[in-house]
């Protein structure tokens, strides 16, 4: 070797090793300065706790109906007043939260994954794939959602799969059949990707695939990806109780955001009390807001050209 | 002779013309049109020509990054165009590109440390815990410090981000480099280093180079032989002391001619060509050259000149010669 | 290119084949028939009218004299509504594409704009504001939002007229009918706006984000030109392209019709007619609508793919 | 040429601030442009010549970099203190600039022909019709043939060479009292390139133009300027006539940097370069930068900055070879 | 476990709780204060709205499928017969009957000069054809009439006859027919309305009625009005038949406004003049803070009930049966969450109805002592998990019902209730009916919410217990008294034998009786003679109906 490589090993070996901190370390040093996501991730994990904490400080916890209690404006014992069976509405939001957290962050991680999974490698791939996979795309996609639900209303039922799962399988079934139209976007994103010089490159680099896509494309799919999965979070969140009304959610007593709201939907309630849907959909809120605060924190740690 | 490293053979590569909503094919960019390239291992071959004249095609087409149109291309024997997939993607390390725009080759999200050596372990040519030593140790060859390592392209200056496009493709040891004008940016202390560089790893490596370029000085200080394109056909080739001691086509004449001598206020006798570029869309008849050949005759427009061998390793497109 | 096109519709036409048989089955296999939910009849007058619909075939029979029929260019008679199934979507279609071009126009125009200024004031009083704008109209159901608007805008203030698509017993014509619905649409107009620019608003901020720090926008700012040029000619151009996936979706949602809009504003759309045929079972009906979408889907699709290649030219279909 | 300056920038100094520090890219500089006249600047590759051309354009991105201080006088106004509208007036039209990386520098999407007309239609007021006919010129001013097709077609569809004389034939088409151009011709073959420097020096004494060239082809230089700044590590270590400047060049980074070109048909086995590497901006401490790598290097080089002084011939020179009392403390 | 109330808050809590429970309005409420009557409806002089879910335009008696047509047609078309207050058969078109002996033949006799809308005549002819169509073989919809056994019609829609026998035009005026056996609802479901042969007859050939379809939408009736437009999802149009027998209604137009759910905008901005509400207390009080509507309260003729399915061994118990009546709330369920809106049901007849009874009906009051003691006696004994059980079977009840918000407090009390009995209950609720309706269908449920349609005659809400619809429930003593109930037309006769078979099934329990609706009439205070009757409604009386 010339003597240029003499040198520079020693240039190498001068500087301390520290630089070797792991470049995940250094988003999450990065993210951490950033007062918005530390802000808004502290909101969603106050959010889990209240849901998942909060009910065992409330005397209502046992949901009961108290016909003497109905439709009552928050007071001092309610402090979010009581709903048209007299049930503490502060408690059930919380308990509600339970479920309606879960579902949206799941429903969201699910779909999200399966969508970016098989748009990346169609729009990657392109051929033969491509084709194969958006063509399923399209069929999945002029199947009408309404037939749909009825008929795992009617399955579940009649296969006796208990109330309380049956919503956790027909999101998982929804995301299965409901990823084309994430799927597209991821795809048509990748498309103008894969063709600029820097995917060149890697083709000149002989990466593997698997390199190519999680190491090149994903990072710059990132902001798609976060806006899709910040939207999707409080869509998941209003959808359940949709589901609910196929009888595919769950059932009445137990409460959810969506049901909490859907309950109010009439002009009576939405004049006269307020209390009865404000704190649910409050609470969607500050959820989505939390999360898609987090969402753009991330989005700037992962951008380059960002700084906070 | 031993086998050929490279062996380029009558290759074309046109790129259509479209025009319209649905994007008709109206016509055809002939960017490359009928050309053949032998390199030999161990030698540095020069592709030097008009801008636009096909050579970054050329490279391209070379290591199949782009289809090509026709032709053949061999390395080390081994129709690179018929390879499935996967065995033309392990192939790849022996075979690297430097790119002509180092920014736009670069991954903006990816940092530079990781664009270089994420190559090398994807081949496995190294062990993930050695691999950065190995990245600083190439950025120092190329005149990076290893405090560069974990920044992102965007950081960079233009000669900088040249450097790491050299880093990236001499990391993974390759036996052939095509390199796309890749001193173009740097200022000419460090395009010596590199130059030098290049020339070592020649030497130790046995190393390949097709080197693209439009600095004539450089070239002649690098390469073995020199190929000389025009409107995407080769005008002539030659070893470097004979087309820089006796050039024959009248383009390379004036290419020579025009090389800006670090001399200020020194007045030379320049070849001034005449006329308007032609297209390759629509090129001329004949010789190509003729529109603009100061010493073009009747015969130049009608009949296409042979690419002849005028003795030696010299071949030539010329009726006058 | 055009061997492209003709591929591709070989494929449509081959999807739009399987995604009506399966439609078919969807639909056959829903719980409950047309008979089921009229609880007045008698079970063997039950049987008797299955026979007489043909319900009582095999599914793919059924099937099959669908096909047969939807070839000759008839699409049957609505069994809840007693008349023909094409004459029905005529009477509802226009209603809602009216309603959805119109506040599909504004979404993008005001999504466009807003996530445009909202990227390049990153951070600022204006982007938040946006934010938590879009996002508590996300959080609420849109019932709420139009029940809102309406107790405000036709109830309280008596703006604008409540809900139907002209005054009740008005026999306007010509301009005066024109204004009558332009005023009937505006509230329905307002909350599908409303509910839309949201997550375009986002897709097109995020998407800008990226675009303006790319080197041809400072290229731009090089030349002199005005920010709002860069703005929505350079940058915009650029992240436009994702959207253009949703323009696809868009087609089949134009003429889908809303049903919950429709709904809470009593307009006579096609989200309605679908919902009640539904509820009832009404196959013709419900076939020839779904049918309908699944053609308008396909071709949406097929849109964007070829649109994408025209927005950026180094996408090769 | 006249003696008033048309950019006079002074005291620039433009940082970045990364995670791990402040990268001072520009620090400290000062330098003058008169009307008609054609300034170059050679540097080390990363020296901050760039980020100094694009200080200029008021183009230094946000919130990562920003000018920390000085002046940039054009035409007698502080451009740093313009209003916005006042300097997109400005830009394109007075002062033109031709980026160093054509391929990222012109919009993907946009056709050639019209990212062309834009400034013409801004500036020059022309029509849509107008401007396409003057684009049409342009392409092929600048050496492109069928400029019908080439204005119709994408940046990706261009060779290098041919980009970067779409970027040139922007700059140069309102006509623009100052041209920086940030390594212009790299990409080009070098007939075309003796074509478009005739073509920029005929620009020059037809309307006067002023440029600004970066580039690192001493050929190229020798052959354009009229006066010479070179920049080491964000500073100017040694500025004069060319002519001067390469007859007698005074600093040890300007002498390595000759001595490194290689000229054609003087065949050397090795090129000569420079020793050694640029100080990482983020640990520079007072001295001269040079120093690690310099062949004279003294004790006060390790610890003291040289001031840029003059020598001779109103060549200026930061070292401390030339200072008198610099010897004492030897 | 409630903890948290003292005790000065709750009483003045149960203070209200027990405003709430007090029926909240009996009788006829007048507008207070018409100036606040909006303009828009102020304007409006020979024009009357009410809001109507979207009609289908099938607006031909017998043929159309949905209710909501029925309601247009029912302004179009005049029928033989009606009933009055009692829901006992009043002339119409007929002016009068005739019931033979063996009570197999009725005469009807029809008012002299009748008129269709056009002018033309109207005859025993038309009657004749009407009910000869509804035997068509294509006759693909739900009219009782061919049910009825007329004599001829079987051999008729066979394709045997070219006429059903059993049906005889005597003159014009004069036409009598005669069904297989006595029954008692056979005068009104024959009194119904009459196609004009002339108009519908035309192209009629036996087999093909599909050219009936191309009519629908231009119907030719004899009713109190004539449709003018009908615009589809958004109106219906109607003027004044000036050759209706009874004379011209009084108010010129009447239109219905299509209208799907809440209807509390159209009101509040007098869009509509008329619209009916669930009684709620809230309602009630809004509706009377608007100050320009009168409001009148109503009981429609129907009742709701949780079928249990006897097929089931454990509800094949009466006792568990019972259990279930004496463990639901039903009063909290029904009546409080409704805020009034509401009556418990113990038996399948509507209080308005003339043959409704209390006498010697079990009121089943919400006892869970009772119902635990009933379970006790079936033997059903609680297991380890408080879930009862017999035989090593856990008493489980699956329950199914439509999505609503009545099904969603069902279901929250219930789970308590039935919780508190030892019962595992599991719910599950199906998006609309015809789901819910096909899975019953399917036998696979013990518990389902429903609600009956409109019923006329006492017979009518009895019918599900007779014709297998409640499969598993078979009492012969019942079906005696049923078809005794039947086969007499004397009221009094009748209403002795219903309250017999109330009782019979006030202890039987095949479904367990919930509850009737209660609604609140609310309608322009402009409007006058409105009146309401329990079987008809208010169509009987809108040609009545004038604007102050
Ligand atoms: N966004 C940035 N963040 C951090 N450092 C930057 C950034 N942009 C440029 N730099 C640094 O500023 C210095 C000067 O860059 P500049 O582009 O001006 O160099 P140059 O003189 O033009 O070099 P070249 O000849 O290679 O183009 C470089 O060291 C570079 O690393
Ligand atoms: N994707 C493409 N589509 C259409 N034409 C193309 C495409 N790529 C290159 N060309 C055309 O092919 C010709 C040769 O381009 P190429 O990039 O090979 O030139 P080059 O010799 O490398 O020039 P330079 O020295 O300027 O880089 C040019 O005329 C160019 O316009
Ligand atoms: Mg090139
Ligand atoms: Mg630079």
């Amino acid at each position: 070797m010339p003597s240029i490589q003499a040198e520079v090993t020693n240039v190498a070996t001068n500087r301390p090793q520290a630089v070797k901190s792991s470049l995940w370390r250094q988003s999450i040093r990065k993210l951490l300065k950033n007062k918005l996501a530390v802000g808004g991730f502290a909101v969603v994990v106050f959010m889990f706790l209240l849901c998942f904490v909060g009910p065992l400080f409330s005397p209502y916890t046992d949901n009961k109906v108290n016909m003497t209690m109905m439709n009552k404006a928050p007071n001092i014992h309610h402090w979010l007043g009581t709903d048209k069976l007299g049930r503490d509405v502060l408690t059930r939001v919380m308990q509600a939260g339970r479920i309606s957290l879960t579902v949206g962050i799941a429903s969201m991680v699910l779909s999200v994954f399966i969508g970016t999974l098989l748009g990346a490698i169609a729009g990657y791939y392109r051929g033969i794939v491509d084709q194969v996979i958006m063509r399923i795309a399209d069929l999945l996609l002029t199947i009408p959602s309404l037939p749909l639900l009825f008929i795992f209303g009617a399955l579940l039922s009649e296969w006796k799969v208990p109330t309380d799962y049956r919503m956790y399988i027909v999101m998982l079934i929804l995301s299965l059949v409901g990823w084309p139209s994430l799927a597209r976007m991821v795809r048509g994103q990748l498309l103008s990707l894969r063709e600029r010089e820097f995917m060149q490159a890697t083709i000149v680099l002989g990466l593997r695939d698997r390199r190519k896509l999680v190491n090149h494309l994903l990072p710059n799919l990132v902001p798609l990806l976060i806006v899709i999965a910040t939207l999707n979070i409080g869509g998941a969140i209003l959808s359940e109780s949709v589901l609910s009304f196929f009888g595919l959610g769950v059932m009445p007593p137990t409460p959810t955001w969506g049901n909490m709201i859907d309950a109010a939907n009439n002009m009576i309630d939405f004049q006269e009390r307020p209390w009865l849907w404000v704190p649910p959909g409050f609470s969607i809120f500050a959820t989505v807001i939390a999360i898609n605060i987090f969402g753009d924190g991330l989005r700037d740690v992962l951008d380059p050209k960002q700084k906070r | 002779m031993s086998e050929a490293l490279l062996d380029i053979q009558n290759l074309k590569k046109y790129f259509p013309i479209k025009a319209g909503l649905l994007s008709r094919t109206v016509g055809q960019v002939k960017a490359v049109d009928d050309i053949s390239i032998t390199i030999q291992p161990g030698e540095t071959f020069g592709l030097v020509g008009e801008s636009g004249s096909g050579k970054s095609t050329v490279g391209r087409t070379a290591i199949r990054l782009t289809d090509k149109t026709a032709g053949e291309v061999r390395f080390k024997g081994t129709d690179i165009y018929s390879l499935p997939p996967e065995q033309l993607r392990q192939l790849r390390p022996k075979m690297q590109l430097i790119f002509q725009d180092p920014y736009s080759s670069l991954n903006p999200r990816v940092r530079i440390g990781e664009a270089i050596g994420e190559a090398v372990l994807d081949h496995g040519l190294a062990p993930a815990s050695d691999i950065r030593d190995i990245v600083k140790e190439v950025l120092a060859s190329c005149g990076l410090s290893s405090y560069h390592i974990d920044r992102f392209p965007h950081e960079f200056s233009g000669g900088q981000r040249q450097r790491i496009g050299i880093a990236r493709a001499l990391v993974l040891n390759p036996e052939l480099i095509i390199a796309d004008e890749p001193v173009s940016a740097l200022d000419v202390s460090i395009q010596a280093q590199i130059i030098n560089l290049f020339s070592h790893l020649q030497e130790s490596k046995g190393l390949t180079y097709l080197f693209i370029s439009h600095d004539l000085s450089v070239v002649e200080h690098l390469c073995s032989r020199i190929g000389v394109m025009y409107l995407g056909s080769m005008v002539e080739t030659a070893s470097r002391d004979e087309l820089f001691r006796h050039p024959l086509h009248p383009y390379t004449k004036a290419l020579l001619s025009a090389v800006p001598i670090p001399i200020p206020k020194l007045k030379r006798e320049r070849i001034v060509l005449k006329g308007d570029i032609p297209s390759p869309a629509n090129p001329p008849s004949g010789c190509k050259f003729h529109t603009r050949c100061p010493f073009a005759e009747q015969r130049c427009v009608e009949e296409v000149p042979v690419f002849r061998n005028m003795g030696g390793e010299h071949w030539v497109a010329c009726h006058l010669v | 290119m055009s061997s492209y096109l003709m591929k591709r519709l070989g494929y449509t036409l081959f999807i739009l084949l399987a995604a009506s048989l399966l439609i078919f089955c969807l639909y056959a296999l829903t719980p409950g028939d047309f008979i089921t939910g009229n609880i007045k009849l008698s079970p063997e007058r039950k049987a008797e009218l299955r026979e007489l619909y043909g319900l009582n075939k095999p599914l793919l029979e059924r099937y099959v004299i669908w096909m047969n029929n939807a070839f000759h260019g008839n699409f049957g008679y609505s069994l809840d509504k007693q008349q023909p199934v094409l004459k029905l979507f005529n009477q509802y279609v226009w209603n809602s594409f009216l309603l959805a071009i119109v506040s599909t126009f504004l979404t993008w125009l005001i999504a466009v704009i807003i996530g445009v200024i909202a990227a390049y004031k990153q951070y600022s009083w204006f982007d938040t504001f946006v934010m938590v704008g879009i996002f508590a109209a996300m959080s609420i159901p849109s019932f709420f939002i139009g029940l809102f608007l309406i107790k405000i805008l036709a109830v309280d203030f008596k703006w604008l007229p409540p809900g139907g698509m002209l005054t009740t017993g008005s026999n306007a014509t010509g301009v005066a009918y024109l204004k009558e619905v332009i005023h009937h649409m505006t509230l329905p107009v307002i909350v599908m706006t409303l509910l839309g620019v949201g997550s375009l608003t986002r897709y097109f901020r995020s998407n800008m984000i990226d675009v303006i720090q790319q080197d041809y926008i400072r290229t731009a700012r090089a030349k002199g030109l005005s920010e709002r040029k860069v703005l929505f000619t350079h940058a915009l151009r650029n992240a436009l392209l994702p959207a253009i996936t949703l323009v696809g979706f868009e087609l089949p949602a134009l003429f889908g019709g809303s049903l919950i809009i429709e709904r809470i504003f009593n307009w006579p759309g096609i989200g309605q007619l679908y919902m009640q045929s539904f509820t009832v079972r009404d196959y013709p009906l419900l076939m020839g609508f779904t049918m309908f979408i699944a053609v308008l889907t396909v071709i949406g699709t097929l849109l964007s793919d070829i649109l994408y290649h025209v927005a950026d030219p180094r996408v090769k279909i | 040429m006249s003696t008033h300056s048309l950019l006079h920038i002074q005291h620039l100094s433009t940082y970045f601030d990364t995670d791990e520090g402040t990268v001072k890219a520009v620090d400290d500089i000062s330098l003058h442009v008169r009307p008609g006249e054609i300034v170059c600047i050679v540097g080390e590759s990363g020296c901050g010549k760039s980020i100094t051309a694009l200080s200029v354009m008021g183009l230094i991105e946000a919130p990562t970099g920003r000018i920390a201080d000085g002046i940039i006088d054009f035409d007698g106004q502080n451009l740093l203190s313009l209003s916005k509208n006042h300097l997109r007036s400005i830009r394109g039209n007075d002062i033109a600039m031709i980026f160093q990386e054509p391929m990222s520098s012109l919009n993907p999407v946009i056709t050639i022909g019209e990212q062309m007309s834009e400034p013409l239609i801004i500036h020059k007021k022309m029509n849509k019709k107008q401007a396409q006919k003057r684009v049409l010129e342009l392409i092929t001013q600048v050496g492109i043939s069928r400029p019908e097709q080439i204005a119709k077609s994408y940046p990706h569809e261009l060779s290098g060479g041919m980009l970067q004389r779409i970027m040139i034939a922007i700059a140069i088409s309102c006509d623009p009292k100052l041209l920086i151009a940030d390594e212009p011709t790299t990409a080009l073959d070098v007939t075309i390139q003796a074509q478009i420097l005739d073509m920029l020096r005929e620009f020059r004494s037809q309307s006067d133009m002023s440029i600004l060239l970066i580039t690192h082809d001493l050929g190229v230089v020798a052959e354009m300027a009229d006066y010479v700044v070179v920049m080491y590590s964000g500073k100017i270590v040694e500025e004069g006539e060319v002519v001067e400047l390469f007859a007698n060049p005074r600093h040890p980074y300007t002498q390595g940097l000759l001595r490194s070109k290689p000229i054609i048909n003087q065949r050397q086995k090795e090129l000569y370069s420079i020793p050694g590497y640029v100080p990482n901006p983020l640990e520079l401490q007072e001295s001269c930068y040079f120093h690690e790598r310099c062949e004279h290097c003294m004790d006060i080089c390790r610890t003291q900055e040289p001031p840029l002084r003059d020598v001779e011939n109103g060549q200026k020179t930061a070292c401390w070879l030339y200072e008198k009392e610099a010897a004492v403390h030897v | 476990s409630n903890g948290g109330t003292d005790n000065s808050s709750s009483s003045a809590e149960k203070g209200t709780a027990q405003a709430q429970q007090s029926p909240a309005l009996n009788s006829l409420f007048k507008a207070p204060d018409l100036t606040q009557l909006p303009a828009t409806a102020q304007q409006r002089t020979d024009t009357i709205i009410m809001a109507l879910t979207d009609p289908a335009g099938a607006f031909t008696p017998y043929f159309h499928q949905s209710g909501y047509d029925g309601n247009v047609s029912s302004l179009l078309y005049a029928p033989l017969v009606t009933t009055d207050d009692k829901g006992l058969p009043a002339p119409n078109l007929a002016e009068s009957w005739d019931l033979s002996k063996d009570q197999r033949t009725y005469t009807f006799h029809l008012h002299k000069d009748l008129k269709f809308s056009d002018g033309s005549p109207l005859t025993a002819d038309d009657v004749a054809f009407t009910w000869t169509i509804l035997h068509d073989k294509s006759y693909d919809n739900d009219s009782l009439i061919p049910t009825l056994g007329i004599v001829g019609g079987a051999e008729y829609k066979a394709g045997k006859a070219s006429t059903v026998s059993g049906i005889k035009v005597i003159d014009p005026q004069t036409i009598s027919v005669t069904i297989a056996k006595p029954n008692a609802t056979a005068l009104l479901t024959l009194g119904s309305d009459v196609l004009s042969k002339a108009y519908y007859g035309k192209d009629y050939k036996f087999g093909e009625l599909e050219y009936i379809k191309k009519l629908h939408q231009t119907p030719l009736g004899n009713g109190p009005y004539v449709l003018t437009k009908f615009i589809p999802g958004q109106e219906v149009r109607f003027t004044a038949n000036e050759n209706y027998f009874k004379g011209a209604p009084k108010t010129k137009n009447f239109i219905y406004k299509t209208s799907e759910g809440d209807t509390w905008q159209y009101v509040e901005t007098g869009e509509i003049d008329f619209a009916s509400f669930s009684a709620t207390q809230e309602n009630i009080n809004k509706l009377k803070s608007l100050g320009f509507v009168d409001i009148l309260p109503y009981t429609p003729s129907t009742y709701s009930f949780l079928q249990a399915n006897l097929e089931h061994e454990a509800l094949k118990d009466k006792k568990v049966r019972q259990a279930i009546a004496y463990g639901l709330d039903r009063q909290s369920i029904y009546v409080d969450a409704n805020q009034g809106a509401g009556e418990i049901a113990n038996i399948p007849a509507a209080p308005i109805s003339w043959a409704y009874t209390t006498e010697g009906i079990n009121p089943y009051a919400y006892s869970a002592e009772k119902a635990n003691q009933l379970l006790d006696e079936a033997g059903w004994v609680a297991g380890a998990d408080g879930i009862r059980e017999k035989d090593g079977q856990k008493l489980t009840l699956h329950y199914l019902g439509s999505k609503s918000p009545q099904t969603d407090i069902f279901i929250a009390v219930a789970t308590e209730n039935f919780k508190a009995i030892g019962v595992d209950f599991q719910p599950e609720v199906f998006a609309d009916f015809n789901s819910l309706a096909s899975k019953v269908e399917g036998g696979d449920y013990d518990l389902a919410s429903f609600s009956t349609p409109m019923l006329t005659d006492p017979s009518d809400g009895l019918v599900q217990f007779l014709d297998g619809e409640i499969k598993g429930y078979d009492n012969p003593e019942f079906v005696k008294l049923y078809n005794e109930a039947l086969a007499t037309n004397d009221i009094e006769q009748r209403k002795k034998i219903y309250g017999d078979i109330f009782r019979l099934l006030n202890d039987d329990l095949p479904v367990i009786f919930t509850n009737y609706k209660k609604v609140v009439y609310a309608y322009n205070g402009r409007i006058q003679d409105l009146t309401v009757s329990p079987f008809n409604g208010i169509a009987s009386s809108v040609p009545q109906w004038t604007l102050k």
